[in-house]
């Protein structure tokens, strides 16, 4: 069984150097939990912050505090060499939950998602379904967060309705 | 379906991925001082080597990285993946136009 | 009447009846069947008649070999060209006709051809219907009808195909005894394991043979292993999957057919699966193939290859025949003849070799061996009655006389075993002959893999099973895994595997002049036709496939191919080895285009991309453009409009008053950094440090060869922060264009590149009354002139919103672009409708546009340029900063690029004043100068203009700024002409007064 | 040469087609000739015919590194037209459609040139522009193109999807009645066997290492059968183009990339004319076998190897369905791949080298069968004379360092 559905969330794209710890610690201070730096692993405490490359991370957090977030970055980072953009408008979060979330989306994403190598706090940026995506694991049933677009989720949508109602004829002879 | 090694984000498949031809051609300094054919030459003339390639990927659905890779152009086996090389970590001093 | 069906054995389920037609007639056979097992079983001996010769062919082999049982099965929507019966698996219902001959299989009229043979030599349609060149195409209709095999559907599929992307530690391709023991060996090591077999069971050959392991039915083995494997959550057993490609990087793709083998109406979800594997390791089991024996007439419905008479009775309870004679080069064979004594047939042998240790044991069991014997020719049109056998000197330069005769109703013959290297020599690896099994055996490999079983020669099944446990071990420990011991089955009798090579069996005359002796069933491909194209000098075995055709079929040669290469090599005084196989390609067998394809059809083939405001415009009842993946309203008609009328009402609704349209699509980038404005310097073209903050400039950036590659507004946000769009096209390439510079070029330039083409939302407001609709819903900056004059930006609050505020103009109106969160969007584009209704606010999609942007004369990138367009011949050099460099300008300076006669913008006028000229009509001075008329320019765009009562267009003509007021001609696809005048491009309004005010 | 016609297939049929010639002759290479032309696939064995013919050089080599017509000549999709866009580029690609329609007759060899027409389709108003201003242009060239509707498409072609709810409704088309399709194969052989009856000695298995020159002057070519002097020397490799170059030190811009195609299984007819379509990446016709030919795209990074990516075909079939559902049952039988020479501008060079002697013909990349008699014919021209026919005369090298490029992206962007 899969389930999905559709959250509202904040979205706050942030890039700076992370080798620089006036940085790291500035973000780190305003968002109240330390920025991943292992590349295709995300933290979660307060948000839920995905690194995207050596230079960028994705804040995750609720809808209604991106803003506010923004502005205290903005302030807390001034000076810096970053950049601080608000994507709530235009990113769209999917939230799937079942066990058999890592065949569903291995039918149109090349990642491997065993669930030895794609655990919670793991996740990549990827292709799925013909759409750039941000996929992670966030929850143990194992629940799984995609991110994308806001012009293509549509798109994405439509091909998880599809998928979640057709299921092959046996494997088994 | 080449398997690519991002370096910032590790092995991916080919279609994370846009190519972007060959490595290590240096934009010359002043374009004006050059003549019409080494400016063509910049432009258009590329090694197309028949064997070993540097060559420039993307990882488009990835990072959004560029980064560098050496990759027979016959067999097509990768030899190695790694960050650009500026011009002082260039492997290749034969960047043509300068 | 199954009247060649055993009584007892087999692994169909006699309780199972499945009733079938074929080719209308009703037959039955059981659960368990391929469609060939059940034909055979009732009595069926004609399935298909050749390619060219038409003659009458029965069912050769057992497998993916099969040449001839070429069938169309089901009806209407659903019906399958070319499917092999002996990989077709039995169920109720079933429907299948053969695919050639006419009137039908068994009397077939084109079997004309057969008499004249001769004539439809290795390359008969080169050497005539030359003439006239007039009447090919009435010959070419004929030839078309002949050829081709089975239908295409009428309708368009109603199945669905799926992919799923896997990844494993080991694959392995084939689950025969070599197979099963890898999976068994790499399984139990931990690996993660998928093995794919093609068949609806595991177990290869063990079902196919009477052999015992450990004193039980080898299938018992089969069972517990397959039980075992089951069990394993790290193997995952795939049967009724293909392994047809081996690509790149140890990516395997396997064809799973998951719903075929069912009764219609037991058939749900996908028809057929896609596996894209990547693997770490691969074994390669896939067994090997049999070769025929090369002699006259050896095509008759009866000759089979031995091993699949035994596969028949074995593995489907079917005797093929009564009467049986097995013609062999090599000991397997023996088997055959065994198998068909058991099942009661009377036997025979005919065996080309001296002795052998076979035929030892042969006569040991009563059957007769005609020792250093051949059968060189049969008799029989319609089903073999008879062989013609004759002594084998050796030497096939010489001819045999035919001096006995045996009657018979079945020909098993062995020509000795070809490994299937295709999936090893698709992966770049090589192929090596071995003298001493006289077959191509696989050599080095580029890729991570290994070949077990007889897929390397390995003949006896004891070797098999150990190669295979071998191999497993091996890739498991190459991937990580501690090997655990795993111990082979002990092999009860194992049987000889002797052979000589006989490549071609010499009749009574020369090869030339007997009988056909055929090579590749499918196409007709006989020893003469091979030895005629060597003779015309056709001599690499590559020509000889294709002068000939051998190996062009839909078998891909499996049977033929390593015959024709000896034939080959004979003709050609050459060793096998030097003559060589031709390339192995995927598919392995022939995959559905619909799989290949997977979900990606229909709403899924390209995603559509749709702005935060599409629902408005739906229920507008907008028509959408399609722009790239975009949808975007096109025009927003009213009861009873058409495009033009709609157009001409938005047009003059927004110049009068107001109209507003949904810009969204527009890329959009944010750009930070202390080195943000050295970045754009170089890449733009005008000089960006001159811009004060809260001000925009139009922007066109070039490729390094000086075209106009995209354009868009620049607004500097900040000291160190810029705002740029981009065409809608042009979006992605521009933003990579921007990173690839950023971060290859000119890594110690600070600066941040953000998409926000999906954030940000644009709403352009136009007209007259533009400014007050914003005052009115409540805007929290000032809006005239003076405050926020034209090409500036403010952050603003518009009714309650926040908004970023541009003061541009793509119309020629006083205008605005708001910018805003996709998610606000809806609410601002409704409170903008509501509160224009005062000013007849008029929603305006692409096309109106367009007409307005022309009237002003501003191109649209790839519309009016097509990448050989300067920002010189578009009249933009005002744009081109003579401060700095950026890239192109240097390409700007060459000759070509500099001449003054390159076609520049220009406005074009129908004289007549009322033509629409059509976008992409030609432009000439003459329209009656001889052809190759010379053309001077084009028409790119070209609208009514509503607001200036007659059609506009923009045009690129040769040296066109200095042609205003000169006479053209546009020359019409339709074979039309009008007469148009050179005019400046901008129509209206050229003092830009009204974006101003 | 011994005629080709039915009588001598009949009188050969009675004498057991055992007096059947070869079609052309292996000689060993000579010590030395006039003209050696580098590359027996189509282009230059076509050369070396018109060399021959046209120009009555007899001392002329064909020198191929494998077996003629093995390189792209052979793995095409054969799709023969003229609609090019640019005056240049139409010019010379309808003189070889000229050649073409007399083609058989003249090599006395069947190859098979059927002028089924060809659509290109248009599926959005942007490429209905491209195809007005392609089509005008063809016809004041004097080539014959039509701008044609979505339903006269359907009416010629039943089982193409014009539905205007599909994701790329076809809007409508060019059509080119004139172009067709070609037996790839008997091109090469046609060309060989009619140039070897002018005495012209095709050598294959025979690459060529090194190209020899003296004073700026071309003396010969190194070959792994030994060295052979020659005057003058044609090179026509197309994916090779610049590992020759590099031998006389030369540059080109030219970039060898692996171009895919694949057929299905043999079928009765259903698609009795040729389709291509840029926008949704996919182009199609029916052999006279049965099979269906289907050109997949290009694959974007260099590659040398005759073989590409999967994706790229499960891309190109994803297309083909769109475009005609009906053809989803259908199964593929083979995919293969050919190294093609791209060039900045879609259009090929065909150009006196910086060398004295040293001709280059390449570029053609994704489209150059077509072209295949007609540059042979310029190209030929080219050699004898030592300078070009008014035809290829546009197609200099020098162009990269003018900017005098001719686009040709538009009507050639897809590969056909
Ligand atoms: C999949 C595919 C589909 C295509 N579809 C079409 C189409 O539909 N229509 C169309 O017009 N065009 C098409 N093309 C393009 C067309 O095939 C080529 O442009 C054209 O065939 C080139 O012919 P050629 O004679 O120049 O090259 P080739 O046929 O490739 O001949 C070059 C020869 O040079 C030889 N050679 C290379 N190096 C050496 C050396 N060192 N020494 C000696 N010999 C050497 C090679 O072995 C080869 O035989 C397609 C190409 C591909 C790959
Ligand atoms: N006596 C002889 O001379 C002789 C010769 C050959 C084989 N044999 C016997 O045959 C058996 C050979 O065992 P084996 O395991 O090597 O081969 P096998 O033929 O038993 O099994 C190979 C399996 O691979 C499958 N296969 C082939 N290609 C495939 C593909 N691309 N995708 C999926 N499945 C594919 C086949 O359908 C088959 O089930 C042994 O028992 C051996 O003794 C005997
Ligand atoms: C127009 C055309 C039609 C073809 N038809 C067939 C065919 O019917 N059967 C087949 O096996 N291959 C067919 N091929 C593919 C060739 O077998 C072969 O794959 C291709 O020429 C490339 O050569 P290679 O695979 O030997 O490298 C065809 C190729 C072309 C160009
Ligand atoms: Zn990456």
């Amino acid at each position: 069984m899969t389930d999905f559905s559709r959250v509202d969330l904040g979205h706050i794209n942030l890039r700076g150097s992370a080798e620089d710890s006036r940085f790291v610690d500035g973000a780190t201070k305003v968002l109240g939990q330390s920025l991943p730096l292992a590349a295709n692993t995300l933290t979660q405490s307060l948000h839920r912050i995905y690194w995207l490359g050596p230079d960028e991370w994705q804040v995750v957090t609720e809808s209604d505090r991106a803003a506010d977030l923004v502005r205290q970055l903005e302030a807390a980072l001034a000076g810096q060499h970053v950049a601080i953009n608000d994507l709530s408008g235009g990113q769209v979060a999917l939230q799937l939950t079942g066990t058999d979330v890592p065949e569903l989306l291995a039918r149109a994403c090349t990642l491997d998602l065993h669930p030895s190598l794609f655990g919670v706090g793991d996740c990549a940026q990827s292709g799925l379904a013909k759409t750039n995506v941000l996929l992670g694991c966030i929850g143990e049933t194992p629940v799984y967060e995609i991110i994308v677009r806001r012009s293509y989720s549509e798109y994405l949508l439509r091909w998880l309705r599809q998928k979640t109602h057709s299921r092959a004829g046996s494997v088994s002879s | 379906m080449l398997l690519i090694a991002c370096p910032y984000c590790g092995e991916r498949a080919e279609t994370e991925f846009s190519y972007g031809g060959e490595a290590g051609i240096a934009r010359p300094k002043d374009p004006h001082a050059l003549s019409d054919e080494q400016w063509a030459d910049y432009l258009f003339m590329r090694k197309n080597s028949r064997g070993m390639h540097r060559e420039l990927w993307n990882h488009a659905q990835g990072c959004r990285r560029w980064f560098e890779v050496e990759r027979d152009t016959v067999s097509y086996v990768i030899k190695e993946c790694y960050e650009i090389a500026t011009p002082a970590t260039s492997r290749d001093n034969q960047s043509r136009a300068d | 009447m199954q009247t060649n069906r055993l009584d007892t054995g087999g692994r169909i389920d006699r309780s199972k009846p499945a009733g079938f037609r074929f080719d209308g007639r009703k037959l039955q056979g059981y659960t368990g069947d391929t469609l060939a097992s059940a034909l055979l079983a009732n009595g069926v001996s004609i399935v298909g008649r050749s390619f060219k010769l038409h003659r009458p062919r029965g069912i050769v082999g057992s497998g993916a070999e099969e040449p001839n049982a070429i069938m169309q099965i089901g009806n209407g929507a659903s019906t399958c060209p070319n499917l092999r019966a002996t990989q077709v698996e039995l169920y109720d219902g079933l429907i299948a006709r053969t695919t050639k001959g006419w009137p039908g299989v068994n009397y077939d009229i084109a079997a004309i051809n057969d008499v004249f043979g001769r004539i439809f030599s290795a390359g008969f349609y080169y050497k005539t219907f030359m003439r006239p060149q007039s009447l090919w195409h009435v010959y070419e209709k004929f030839i078309r009808r002949s050829a081709g095999f089975g239908r295409a559907p009428a309708a368009a599929d109603p199945d669905k195909y799926e992919h799923l992307n896997a990844h494993c530690d080991v694959l392995i391709a084939g689950g025969g005894p070599a197979g099963l023991a890898a999976a068994l060996a790499a399984g139990r090591a931990g690996a993660r394991v998928i093995i794919a077999d093609e068949q609806n069971e595991f177990g290869g050959n063990l079902l196919a043979t009477a052999a015992t392991l450990d004193g039980a039915p080898a299938s018992d083995w089969v069972q517990q292993t397959t039980a075992e494997l089951s069990a394993m959550d790290n193997v995952t057993a795939l049967p009724r999957s293909t392994v047809f490609g081996y690509f790149d990087s140890n990516f395997l793709t396997i064809a799973e057919r998951c719903t075929d083998h069912l009764p219609a109406i037991e058939r749900s979800g996908s028809r057929e699966r896609v596996w894209r594997v990547r693997a770490a390791q691969v074994v390669l089991a896939q067994g090997a193939f049999e070769r025929p024996l090369v002699f006259c007439n050896n095509d008759r419905p009866g000759i089979m290859l031995a091993s699949a008479v035994s596969t028949y009775i074995n593995r489907y309870a079917v005797r093929t025949g009564e009467r049986a004679v097995v013609f062999t080069n090599n000991d397997s064979a023996y088997q055959t003849a065994i198998d068909l004594q058991r099942a009661g047939a009377d036997v025979a042998i005919v065996d080309s070799r001296r002795s052998s240790a076979g035929a030892t044991a042969a006569i040991a069991t009563g059957i007769p061996v005609l020792s250093g014997h051949v059968v060189v020719d049969t008799v029989g049109r319609k089903g073999i009655k008879a062989v013609r056998v004759g002594r084998w000197s050796g030497d096939a330069t010489q001819t045999v006389d035919a001096t006995i005769t045996i009657d018979c109703d079945v020909l098993a013959m062995s020509g000795g075993w070809s490994p299937a290297v295709h999936l090893q020599s698709q992966a770049g690896g090589r192929n090596e002959w071995n003298d001493e099994l006289q077959c191509f055996v696989p050599g080095e490999s580029p890729q991570e893999n290994r070949v077990a079983g007889s897929g390397r020669g390995k003949w006896s099944l004891s070797d098999c099973l150990e190669d295979g446990l071998g191999a497993g071990k091996d890739a498991a420990s190459r991937s990580g895994y501690t090997p655990v011991d795993v111990e082979a089955p002990n092999v009860d009798t194992e049987e000889p595997a002797s052979m000589e090579p006989l490549w071609r069996v010499p009749a009574s005359q020369p090869p030339d002049r007997c009988p056909k002796q055929f090579i590749d069933y499918q196409n007709d491909t006989s020893v003469a036709d091979v030895r005629l194209a060597a003779r015309e000098g056709y001599c690499n075995v590559e020509h000889v496939k294709r002068y000939t055709a051998l190996g062009f079929g839909t078998d891909q040669g499996k049977l033929g191919n390593i015959n024709g290469m000896a034939v080959l090599a004979e003709s050609l005084g050459k060793s096998i080895p030097e003559v060589g196989t031709t390339t192995f390609r995927p598919a392995y067998t022939p995959v559905t285009f619909g799989a290949l394809a997977g979900e990606n059809v229909g709403e899924l083939f390209d995603p559509v991309r749709t702005t935060a405001l599409h629902e408005c415009h739906e229920a507008a009842g907008a028509p959408f453009e399609v722009v790239g993946q975009w949808h975007r309203p096109w025009y927003f008609p009213q009861p009873g409009e058409d495009l033009h009328a709609a157009v001409n009402r938005e047009c003059l609704a927004t110049r009068n008053s107001l109209g507003i349209m949904d810009a969204s699509t527009l890329g959009k980038i944010d750009v930070r950094g202390p080195d943000a404005v050295e970045f754009l310097e170089r890449i733009y073209t005008h000089n960006i440090g001159k811009m004060s903050v809260g001000r925009c400039a139009y922007g066109v950036l070039l490729g390094e060869d000086g075209m106009l590659m995209d354009d868009g507004v620049m607004a500097r946000l900040g000291e160190q922060r810029f705002y740029l769009t981009t065409t809608t096209g042009g979006a992605a390439a521009v933003l990579s264009w921007l990173e690839l510079w950023l971060q290859t070029e000119w890594p110690e330039l600070d600066v941040f590149l953000t998409s926000l083409t999906d954030q940000f939302s644009t709403i352009a407001v136009a007209g007259p009354n533009s400014r007050r609709l914003l005052m009115k819903i409540g805007c929290d900056v000032d809006l005239d002139n003076a405050g926020f004059p034209f090409m500036s930006v403010r952050d603003a609050e518009l009714a309650g919103m926040p908004v970023q505020l541009f003061r541009v103009s793509f119309s020629g109106e006083l205008a605005f672009e708001i910018n805003l969160s996709s998610s606000d969007a809806p609410r601002m584009w409704r409170t903008l409708m509501q509160a224009g209704e005062e000013f007849g606010i008029t929603p305006y999609g692409t096309e109106t546009m367009h007409v307005l942007r022309a009237e002003k004369g501003f191109v649209i990138i790839g519309q009016d340029t097509d990448g050989s367009v300067s920002p010189v011949d578009a009249g933009m050099s005002w744009l081109l900063s003579k401060e700095k460099d950026f890239l192109g300008k240097r390409s700007l300076s060459r000759p070509d690029c500099a001449r003054e006669d390159r076609k520049q913008l220009v406005g074009v006028l129908s004289a007549d004043g009322t033509t629409v000229l059509r976008e992409g009509a030609q432009l000439v001075e003459d329209p009656h100068a001889r052809q190759p008329v010379p053309m001077c320019g084009h028409v790119m765009s070209s609208y009514y203009s509503a607001c200036l009562g007659h059609p506009i267009a923009l045009g690129l003509v040769a040296g066109g700024r200095s042609k205003k007021g000169e006479t053209l001609y546009a020359m019409q696809s339709d074979g039309s002409s009008t007469a148009v005048k050179i005019v400046s491009p901008v129509f209206y309004d050229p003092k830009s007064e009204r974006q101003n005010d | 040469m011994k005629k080709y016609s039915a009588f001598s297939l009949l009188r050969n049929a009675f004498s057991h087609n055992r007096d059947w010639p070869e079609a052309w002759r292996s000689p060993e290479p000579k010590p030395e000739y006039d003209v050696i032309i580098v590359g027996g696939g189509g282009h230059g064995l076509a050369t070396a015919y018109y060399l021959a013919k046209e120009h009555g050089a007899r001392n002329i080599a064909v020198v191929e590194k494998g077996w003629i017509g093995g390189g792209n000549t052979g793995r095409n999709t054969t799709i023969v037209r003229s609609n090019y866009l640019w005056t240049e580029a139409s010019l010379l690609y309808e003189k070889s459609m000229q050649l073409w329609e007399g083609l058989s007759q003249d090599l006395n060899f069947n190859v098979m040139f059927s002028q089924r027409g060809v659509y290109n389709l248009g599926h959005s108003l942007q490429d209905m522009r491209d195809i007005e201003r392609r089509v005008g242009a063809n016809r004041l060239n004097g080539i014959d193109a039509e701008v044609v509707t979505a339903a006269q498409i359907k009416k010629a072609i039943p089982i193409i999807n014009t539905s205007p709810a599909a994701r790329y409704p076809i809007l409508g088309a060019s059509l080119q009645r004139r172009a067709g399709v070609a037996r790839h194969d008997a091109v090469a052989w046609g060309f060989a066997r009619a140039a070897d009856a002018l005495g012209v000695d095709i050598i294959e298995q025979c690459e060529v290492t090194g190209i020899n020159r003296e004073n700026g002057r071309v003396t010969g070519v190194e070959t792994t059968r030994g060295s052979i002097r020659a005057r003058k020397v044609g090179v026509v490799v197309a994916g090779n183009a610049t590992v020759l170059a590099d031998m006389a030190e030369l540059r080109l811009p030219i970039e060898s990339h692996p171009l895919q195609a694949l057929v299905s299984e043999p079928m009765k007819p259903v698609l009795d004319t040729v389709v291509m379509s840029n926008a949704v990446h996919g182009y199609i016709s029916q052999s006279d076998k049965g099979e269906l030919v289907i050109g997949a795209g290009i694959d974007a990074y260099n590659g040398y190897g005759q073989r590409g990516s999967f994706q790229t075909i499960e891309h190109t079939l994803e297309a083909i369905i769109e475009l005609f559902p009906v053809l989803s049952r259908v199964r593929m039988l083979r995919m293969w791949g050919g190294i093609v020479d791209i060039c900045p501008d879609a259009c090929p060079i065909i150009s006196k080298m910086p060398v004295g002697g040293l001709y280059f013909n390449c570029g053609w990349g994704t489209g150059g069968f077509k072209a295949t008699p007609g540059s042979g014919w310029v190209f030929a021209h080219t050699i004898a004379r030592d300078e070009p026919h008014d035809l290829n005369a546009p197609f200099d090298l020098r162009r990269f360092e003018t900017g005098a490029l001719i686009d040709e992206h538009g009507a050639a962007a897809v590969a056909h």
